[in-house]
């Protein structure tokens, strides 16, 4: 009874199946659409209030700014943007009936995931061991706000990436059926978009 | 009624009725206070009043939930109650309870009652709408557990629909986060902290699971529109409410002693806290204007859709006004808080109670619906009783804005005694409003004992 | 199996383009690089970078126009705020 | 121009949704916890705090009384009036209720003892030395 998938236009059904490649429906399960756009929104105006506040101390924002590791974020950029790259391979695989394939290139992207996490971390734990905390100041609120809730999103979209992979794996996706690797792959993707934003808002632009 | 055990809902119904009345009665005694200061005084003091108050809305929303439960789970599961007898045992334990607790309110000095109820040996009482007394508070979690006992097993037994999980989910957080009224640290900042834990997310958190589950449950049956539409709409629209509310707990925590960052968080997600709101005003027009079947109880209908539309109006678009930090800075605290409060009970969860009610009610009475005339008083009592408090609602809101310029915004702030004064015309209006509500109330309650033509059983 | 290599091919050309954006956001920073012609190239490799991932990795340039602006817009409306911050500061 | 949409995976949004932010507020209430002794005055709680925080309590002050804005809003604010009116007027105002005056608002008396006056303005004045991040907006509360 849950499986039963419903589409939204019945007409569309048969567009689908008929392969029509120009207009497609949205990539995914609608449902985590609405969740896309809710955490779009929410990090939105986070970022909105981060430039905001820091018109009303830019010196505090740009000698903040300058403890950043740069370079960590700048590599967590190129990992992150590679592994929407595997993850997307991962969809054409399924689409071409390539279940294995799929499962790898995900299975690489987490990995990629796995070494986001791992920098990430260590900028934390040296901004921690410094005794930088969320109160701190208003740069500092800003900077582990943001990334720690980003950082959360990695680790949940992982965990959804494991799943999927487990799936395809097994199997469970197919040329025709393919709805839960694009699913998973829309929610990554927002991830690094998401990033794309708040690597050179925080650690660069001043 | 498609299974017996439906009826113990029944009792469950006609006690949060008649505690609703009583709630009323003590808000205008409140009321008038407000305005004729030594009104029954000292025989009824205003902390006495407002407790009462406070304290019957909770009981007979809670008495509400059960009995919606009591009704719904059993059709949603397509089996009968685990146990009727023991739904019947809870419903006289709490009654009892319930009842005992207001008269040691009104009967005994709050001090006194504290020393009698056990508070030296665990601290609990005197916290805003937590007064109960200790053997209360253990009182309300035991009738929970049973009371979640009995669902789950009868959810256990049966079909499981995404509607009775949800509800059930709902319920066993409002039971769960219960047991934080039993935290009462001396520390006052952490003592808030966690009463919030228990306040906000019971009302901006698991009650909305409740709410939505009601609503979607008397959306189907009187719309007919599939279940798996609704039923992926209600888990949309849930997850939107508990992805804005959890954090918007911070909107709480600006003023309090905790951490400032709590009102970044805070501001802006609360901010978003409307939206899951407008989705269920959106989603209940949407799907009584897809509907497959004319169903001939109108009033629930009615009622289906106010709900939406209040509890926009007074959780989203009241709630909204006030929740960024700048402006929460001059506001907290004031009438304005009381006017969001008001509209956000009554369109949020009276409504929707009074939703199952106006469903249910003439199931368990043996018809579909009531008859014609019976449907137009009840009709007349909602737009009386919403009307009403769409007008509390803004005179406060008056009253509020009045009290922030004079006594917090202006060069030359007043004190807060002198304000209330300068405001009294708000609060007597609000009383004659009072008023027609009660008036609204007594027609819901004569439109129960309308007799004739009733419509056949469907 | 063609049109999979050739997706394929086009998939890592866009990759390639986006590590070489990422990079020159680095050097920008790595430069010391301030003030509003600075900012204002940064925000505008955001919005491309987001472009190319929304449309290409997550495959919306298949899709309805509406759900592209939406993306699109968002980019230019938190972009466009950010930068009148900046400007204002 | 199809979009799937089903129950199953919107059912799976909510749970790992609400769990997702449910984690993200105990790490927020973690660091709250950290942060706490540098704001809340909890270094100034004394044994006589205490036990006004307790007469606060069982003489239901919430019920007409705001402090730090919460509670009912039919009588002035509270967490600040250490500071507004000073020990000795908080004590003598408490022992001279109810005013009796036609028509005004009334407090009861609760007939403590000198000793709880101390307690209960104790309480007051730990409450009103926690950073409420300058709130109220002036004196008048």
């Amino acid at each position: 009874m849950n499986t039963q998938v419903l589409v939204i236009d019945p007409a569309a059904g048969l567009a689908r199946e008929a392969r029509a490649p120009r207009e497609e429906g949205l990539p995914g399960d609608f449902a985590i659409w609405i969740f896309i756009l809710a955490e779009m929104l929410a990090f939105g105006v986070l970022f909105v209030a981060y430039a905001f506040t820091r018109a009303g101390d830019v010196e505090l924002f740009n000698a903040s700014q300058e403890t950043l590791n740069r370079t960590a974020g700048a590599i967590n950029t190129l990992v992150l943007i590679t592994s929407s790259y595997f993850v997307m391979r991962a969809v054409t695989a399924i689409k071409h009936g390539l279940s294995k394939d799929c499962a790898w290139w995900l299975g690489a992207a987490l990995m990629l995931g796995g070494v986001f996490v791992g920098i990430k971390a260590m900028e934390f734990h040296d901004k921690f061991a410094a005794g930088i905390t969320l109160s701190t100041n208003s740069f500092y609120m800003f900077y582990l706000a943001l990334t720690f809730f980003h950082f959360m999103h990695v680790l949940m979209g992982m965990i959804i990436l494991a799943f999927v992979i487990a799936k395809a794996w097994r199997g469970g996706y197919s040329r025709q059926d393919h709805v839960g690797v694009e699913t998973g792959a829309s929610f990554w993707h927002m991830v690094d978009l998401l990033w794309i934003i708040l690597f050179p808002l925080v650690y660069v632009i001043r | 009624m498609q299974y017996q055990s439906q009826a113990v809902a029944k009792p469950y119904f006609i006690a949060a009725i008649g505690l609703f009345v009583g709630q009323i009665l003590f808000g205008l005694i409140m009321g008038l206070q407000y305005v004729i200061g030594d009104f029954l005084f000292p025989a009824i003091p205003f902390n006495v009043a407002r407790m009462v108050h406070t304290n019957l809305l909770i009981v007979w929303l809670l008495f509400g939930f059960m009995g919606a439960s009591y009704f719904l789970v059993p059709e949603e599961t397509e089996t009968e109650l685990f146990s009727p007898k023991l739904a019947i045992i809870t419903f006289w334990v709490f009654l009892v309870a319930g009842a005992l607790t207001v008269l040691g309110y009104l009967l005994v000095p709050y001090s006194t009652l504290a020393e009698m109820t056990g508070n030296n040996i665990l601290a609990t009482m005197g916290r805003e709408f937590l007064e109960q007394p200790l053997i209360t508070k253990i009182g309300i979690v035991i009738v929970a557990l049973s009371f979640l006992f009995n669902i789950t097993m009868t959810l256990l037994k049966g079909r499981k629909t995404s509607i009775s999980l949800v509800l059930t989910l709902g319920l066993l957080g409002l039971a769960v986060f219960f047991l934080f009224s039993f935290y009462n640290p001396v520390n006052l900042v952490k003592d808030k902290y966690y009463w919030w834990w228990v306040v906000h997310l019971w009302v901006e958190g698991v009650w909305e699971l409740i709410l939505g589950a009601i609503l979607a449950f008397v959306l189907i049956k009187v719309t007919g529109v599939d279940r798996e539409v609704i039923e992926k709409w209600l888990y949309v629209i849930i997850t939107m409410t508990l992805i804005t509310g959890i954090i918007g707990t911070g909107h709480h925590y600006y003023w309090i002693g905790a951490p400032e960052y709590w009102q970044w968080w805070g501001s802006i997600f609360s901010a978003l806290e409307p939206i899951p709101f407008f989705m269920m005003t959106v989603f209940a027009f949407n799907m009584v204007s897809r509907r497959r079947r004319e169903h001939p109880n109108k009033a629930a209908v009615l009622w289906a859709l106010g709900t939406g539309v209040l509890a926009f109006l007074g959780a989203g678009v009241w709630g909204f006004l006030h929740t960024l930090a700048p402006v929460n800075y001059y506001t907290h605290g004031t009438q304005l808080t009381a006017a969001h409060g008001h509209l956000a009970f009554y369109g949020a969860y009276v409504a929707v109670v009074l939703t199952m009610i106006s469903y249910a009610m003439p199931i368990l009475r043996g018809r579909a619906a009531n008859s014609e005339k019976a449907q137009n008083m009840e009709k007349l009592a909602f737009w009386l009783m919403s009307i009403s408090m769409l007008v509390i609602t803004l005179l406060l809101t008056g009253a509020g804005i009045v009290q922030i310029w004079l006594q917090r915004i202006s060069p030359t702030p007043m004190g807060f005694m002198a304000v209330q004064d300068q405001v009294s015309i708000f609060y007597w209006l609000r009383e004659g409003t009072g008023v027609v509500f009660l008036i609204g109330l007594v027609i819901y309650i004569s439109s129960f004992f309308v007799k004739g033509g009733a419509k056949a059983a469907a | 199996m063609n049109t999979y290599a050739s997706s394929n091919r086009f998939s890592s050309v866009i990759w390639l383009l986006l590590m070489v954006l990422t990079l020159t956001t680095f050097a920008i920073g790595e430069a010391g690089m301030a003030g509003s012609g600075a900012m204002l190239g940064l925000l505008l490799i955001a919005l491309v970078k987001g472009q190319i991932v929304a449309n290409y990795f997550m495959g919306l340039r298949h899709v309805a126009f509406g759900w592209r602006a939406v993306i699109l817009a968002y980019f230019l409306l938190v972009g466009g705020l950010i930068a009148l911050a900046y400007r204002w500061a | 121009m199809s979009t799937t949409f089903t129950k199953s995976m919107a059912r799976n949004i909510f749970y790992g949704g609400s769990v997702f932010f449910f984690l993200l507020f105990v790490a927020l209430t973690v660091d709250t916890t950290h942060t706490l002794p540098k704001r809340d005055n909890s270094q100034n709680i004394t044994p006589s705090v205490e036990r006004g925080k307790k007469l606060w309590e069982t003489n239901n002050c919430i019920g007409c009384h705001t402090l730090l804005g919460e509670g009912a809003y039919f009588a002035p604010e509270l967490g600040n009036v250490y500071k507004r009116r000073g020990p000795e007027f908080i004590k003598i105002w408490i022992k001279s209720q109810p005013t009796g005056a036609p028509g005004r608002r009334q407090m009861p008396n609760f007939h403590l003892t000198d000793e709880e006056l101390d307690d209960l303005v104790n309480f007051l004045k730990y409450t009103s030395e926690i950073n409420t991040a300058k709130w109220p907006p002036n004196i008048e509360g």
